[in-house]
């Protein structure tokens, strides 16, 4: 790549106590590129995203944001430093309205007149959210959490948004939407690394992926030319294809 | 052959996600069934309706010709149905001969402490933790402490064990050292239930599958079988892979 | 009719209740520490208003602010100090140490105010209200008047303001919270002087009404246990709601059964709800 | 064998002291004697099953009253000694199946709110137990010394059968489950420990040594009332007391106990009306710095004593 990175994570290590997850994580995401990270339940995605918005200090190996290290950064400091975490679960204030779900995307920010537009932008993603404002959030299905959830994500107006399981548990005609969406977000610049079960889902959405497996970069490239790679199936089913057949 | 558990069109909803939906199928006497599915299927609330941590919303459990539904859990495990948890939860500051020994002395035929901690030590062998019996639990590492609720869970003889994610964390050479140990204990003849996402390991042990995808049952069968189904691989690595790879769709 | 004037008594007495607890409900479902220093902090609330009021001539309804702001500041100096140090540990340690702190304050009332009861006359009460048929009197009704318009407003507060949602959102979801860039130990430390504040402010409508005395911490602490769970944790409406329940029940034991039975009877109706509903009557059962 | 041979040397040291001491030296043992009883009983529910009761003041003021009570209607004393225990015994049965499923800061409410509700029963039933005037219990025929020397022996005791009760339910399976419930309650029940049980039982036990010596309480002092007996920091010493000593373990209890009285009196003498905010200080001072307890401290500097045991 010839652009510099805007996020570059390197060897990077964490756990939880001493239960080492994350073994030497090694990625960067450039400015307005669109990032997916693959890999089986348990390979250290959530805790790789976790390190990445400040919830969990790396034991060893180093975050580097715009140049500036996030050593001993607090999430608010990263937030500060343009990057929002959609986390997995989507983790909304269910019993606050969406708009104040919204609103709490943009805590940190002071420019009113900048959050109104941003509302007003997410609204006019998101009609859906624009139409139910007043409703708790916890009454929305899971699709409309989601962009929900995105929505908050970039009342931050973030420079890199983190996304952990976009599709997990929701209806193929929701992730269609979403994806398009995270498309059109990913065209105004906002750089996108997303974590993603379904590989092909992802694949096509990316323009570039990383294939995470026990806690360590097993395999990085174009989407594209990942998606046929026997890599694929052995980090998801602990089968190579040759093995399947 | 006999069906030692019977799960019975069983059902879980939390709110309005049905986290378990209408699952039914059997477990012979002396099987291992290998519990599989991907991530957020429904596979450890599954094991918490059969061990009684959540009520069942709708159907049957039957262990041993005894309906455990709604039973609670210290009388399903009394019963002779032990677990593993997929997050390791041992007693933290008892050591580790004192975990095991709780199995033995609550569950297991141990008449008191003295007799319970002589049993742990017998299972702390059989699973290669006697150097570490001393020492506090939370001490041992991931790997051991997996193996300690292994041991814990020997100590309360089971006739049925469900193991839930234990190598998950490990890596191969700690996991080889698992799978041996769970290969001695169905020697025994105890009955089991891997829940596991490594489809290798799976394979590797199990007589048969269950595959559960958005809490229902999707497939069941021998390994060969399940792994070549399309609705399998469509669960685990999406739709448009499994349509983009012929190959190994039936 | 009688029955009437009993409600309206209640009803009085339940707006002043909720006062007392909406602020001790907050601490409790944000921070999930139980402040036993609530109770104190209503009658450190009296004592302001009370020499306000003796030495500069301002009225306790004016007092409220003082008391308030007086209160928040020492509930903020706590929380940042010394319970955010052990926010998350064990209920055995936050309970037994807001206990602890608890002494040291109400002690050192005694030593400073000692115990005998003070009240404060006004010079110009505002005379007896009649409605109907119900007799009130006027400086009451304008308390409990106050007190249900405090609740109202740290409501809106915590519903409209940006700070207001961060404690709302930190008490759902910390870390969640975390991820907006909220700093989870300043709004511990907020959300206690928040509650502080409005034991302070509750203390002074108080002082008009009540003996002022450091042997009455307890007993608003009680009230506020009963409400909270009455009502369910951390809800300001709930609090409200319970507040009154509260109120009115205690004014019709207190005609039926005497009013030295009141207390038992709201004790006993505690010990009933926790066994039935420990979410409270209005408060929400969480997924497991 | 050790904490056997450890409690008969210790008990024997004490009972000798009417030998050496004077009133004040066996007045002070005495309570040393009930601190410790109250600090034990405590660690039944609160350090090996891990549940903060509030209940103490509850157990020992109904205690106190129950033996009030029978005496004043022609019961002697020493059965009515045992009746009140079986009454706390019986109410901590009763209680605990209708608090016990409750966690943590519910469960702390519920089991401080009985002690106030009884206090208030009591104050509400005059004719039956002498309300807010309080209630007088038989004099002994007596020397004032030769009953502080019987009070001090019935406390003395009383407090080592709470030691020696200590010492076999740590090593039996009940105090074997309430540790593992303590840790980890739903492995427990996973695991086959019928867990309402047990937390019922350590309840039970947390109560009825308490009963008993509130009724030696009230006759050693003669005079109770419900301000007195239901005080809330009967409830509250005795976690500070086991928090000083040690959760959990056999003689820590009684090691925060004679801690926590000799803190006691030396504010008492120094600084009378600030006595209840030292107290205060004590906690915070424990809780912030040392919540592992006093003993953990010295254990920490000398490793070699902690693999002796």
């Amino acid at each position: 790549m010839s652009t510099t990175p805007i996020l570059s994570v390197m060897s990077l290590q964490a756990g939880y106590g001493e239960v080492r997850v994350l073994w030497d994580v090694s990625l960067e995401v450039a400015a307005g590129e669109l990032v997916c990270i693959i890999g089986s339940n348990g390979a250290g995605k959530t805790t790789l995203m976790r390190c990445l918005s400040g919830l969990l200090q790396p034991s060893a190996g180093s975050i580097v944001i715009d140049g500036r290290p996030m050593a001993q950064a607090t999430p608010a400091d990263f937030v500060r430093a343009g990057i929002a975490h959609v986390p997995e679960g989507r983790r909304l204030f269910s019993a606050m309205s969406i708009r104040d779900n919204l609103l709490m995307g943009a805590y940190l920010r002071t420019d009113k007149v900048g959050i109104a537009a941003d509302l007003e932008r997410i609204y006019a993603m998101f009609p859906i959210l624009a139409e139910r404002q007043r409703q708790d959030a916890g009454t929305l299905s899971g699709g409309e959490q989601q962009m929900c959830a995105i929505g908050r994500g970039l009342m931050a107006a973030p420079r890199v948004l983190l996304i952990d399981e976009l599709s997990l548990g929701l209806a193929p005609r929701a992730v269609e939407l979403l994806s398009e969406t995270l498309r059109k977000v990913n065209a105004t610049g906002v750089a996108i690394l997303l974590v993603e079960q379904d590989v092909m889902n992802a694949l096509e959405l990316a323009n570039r992926a990383y294939v995470i497996d026990h806690g360590r970069v097993t395999k990085s490239g174009p989407a594209m030319g990942l998606a046929s790679d026997p890599a694929i199936c052995e980090a998801y089913m602990g089968l190579s294809k040759a093995e399947l057949q | 052959m006999t069906a030692l558990l019977t799960l019975d069109g069983v059902s879980r909803r939390f709110g309005g996600l049905k986290a378990v939906d209408d699952v039914s199928f059997d477990v012979n006497e002396s099987e291992i069934v290998g519990l599989i599915g991907p991530n957020g299927s429904g596979k450890t609330t599954l094991i918490n309706l059969i061990t009684g941590v959540h009520p069942a919303t709708a159907g049957h459990v039957h262990f041993d010709g005894h309906d455990i539904t709604r039973q609670r859990p210290y009388r399903i495990a009394r019963l002779g149905l032990a677990r593993t948890f997929q997050i390791v939860q041992p007693f933290p500051r008892m050591t580790v001969v004192e975990n095991v020994a709780a199995g033995a002395l609550f569950c297991g035929h141990a008449s008191d402490v003295r007799e319970a901690r002589a049993i742990a030590r017998e299972h702390l062998e059989f699973t290669g933790l006697a150097d570490m019996a001393d020492r506090p639990a939370a001490t041992l590492t991931l790997a051991r402490r997996k193996r300690l609720e292994l041991a814990k869970s020997l100590a309360m003889r089971p006739r049925l064990l469900m193991l839930d994610e234990v190598n998950a964390g490990l890596n191969p050479t700690e996991i080889e050292e698992a799978l041996a140990i769970i290969r001695k204990i169905a020697e025994q003849g105890v009955t089991i239930i891997v829940i596991e996402h490594l489809m290798k390991v799976v394979l590797s042990i199990s007589h048969r599958l269950v595959v559960l995808h958005h809490g229902q049952l999707i497939a069941q069968g021998t390994p060969r079988k399940v792994v070549a189904d399309k609705r399998v691989i469509e669960a685990y690595l999406g739709a448009k892979y499994a349509a983009g790879n012929p190959g190994v769709s039936n | 009719m009688i029955y009437l004037q009993i409600a309206a008594n209640g009803l009085v007495l339940g707006g002043l209740y909720a006062c007392i607890a909406v602020g001790f409900s907050l601490v409790w479902g944000v921070l999930n520490v139980i402040n036993i220093l609530h109770g104190s902090f209503i009658v450190l609330g009296s004592y302001v208003a009370y020499f306000a009021y003796v030495h500069l001539g301002i009225h306790p309804f004016i007092s409220i602010f003082i008391a308030g702001g007086v209160l928040y500041a020492l509930g903020y100096v706590v929380q940042a100090g010394i319970i955010n140090r052990v926010v998350s540990a064990p209920v055995l340690i936050t309970l037994t140490l807001t206990f602890g702190l608890d002494l040291i304050l109400n002690n050192t009332m005694l030593v400073a105010f000692t115990a005998d009861y003070r009240g404060i006359a006004l010079a110009h009460p505002l005379g007896s209200l009649e409605i109907g048929t119900v007799f009130l009197p006027g400086d009451r009704v304008a308390a409990m008047a106050l007190a249900i318009l405090l609740t109202i407003l740290l409501y809106r507060l915590l519903r409209d303001s940006t700070i207001g949602r961060a404690i709302i959102a930190v008490r759902m979801d910390r870390e969640a919270a975390a991820l907006m860039g909220v700093d989870v130990k300043r709004i511990n430390a907020i959300t206690f002087a928040i509650g502080a504040f409005m034991a302070g402010a509750a203390g002074a409508l108080l002082s008009i009404i009540f003996p002022i005395s450091p042997l009455n911490g307890p007993v608003f602490l009680g009230k506020a246990f009963v409400v909270c769970v009455l009502g369910g944790l951390g809800s300001v409406p709930g609090a409200l709601a319970g507040g009154l329940l509260l109120g009115v029940i205690e004014s019709f034991t207190s005609y039926w059964l005497g009013p030295e039975r009141a207390v038992t009877v709201s004790f006993a109706l505690l010990l009933v709800l926790l066994f039935v509903r420990p979410s409270g009557l209005m408060g929400r059962r969480g997924y497991e | 064998m050790r904490s056997w041979l450890a409690l008969v040397v210790i008990a024997a040291l004490v009972a000798a002291l009417p030998l050496a001491g004077n009133n004040y030296a066996l007045r002070l043992a005495t309570t040393v004697c009930m601190y410790s009883v109250m600090a034990q009983s405590w660690n039944f529910i609160g350090g090996l099953a891990g549940y903060p009761s509030f209940a103490t003041a509850a157990f020992f003021g109904l205690g106190a009253y129950a033996s009030a009570i029978l005496q004043n209607r022609g019961v002697p004393m020493v059965p009515a000694w045992a009746g009140a225990g079986l009454a706390a015994l019986l109410f901590a049965a009763f209680l605990g199946g209708a608090i016990l499923h409750l966690r943590g800061h519910y469960f702390a409410i519920a089991s401080l709110i009985v002690a106030e509700m009884l206090r208030e029963i009591v104050n509400t039933l005059p004719d039956f137990t002498g309300g807010g005037k309080g209630v007088n219990l038989p004099l002994l025929k007596l020397s004032v010394t030769g009953q502080a020397q019987f009070f001090f022996y019935a406390m003395l005791a009383l407090a080592v059968l709470t030691v020696a009760t200590t010492i076999v339910i740590h090593r039996s399976k009940l105090g074997f489950g309430l540790r593992c419930i303590q840790q980890n309650e739903s492995a427990a029940d996973i695991i086959g420990i019928n867990t309402y049980a047990y937390k019922t039982a350590g309840f039970s036990l947390s109560a009825v040594f308490v009963g008993v010596a509130g009724a030696i309480y009230a006759s050693w002092v003669n005079y109770i009332d419900p301000p007195d007996v239901f005080d809330v920091l009967i409830s509250v010493k005795p976690m500070v007391m086991v928090l000083l000593g040690g959760l959990g373990t056999i003689f820590g209890p009684s090691i925060g106990a004679v801690i926590l009285l000799l803190l006691e009196e030396a504010v008492w003498r120094n600084f009378l009306t600030i006595h209840v905010a030292a107290l205060g200080a004590i906690i915070v001072v424990l809780v912030l710095f040392l919540p592992n307890g006093l003993l953990a401290l010295i254990r920490e500097r000398s490793p070699t004593k902690a693999m002796a045991k």
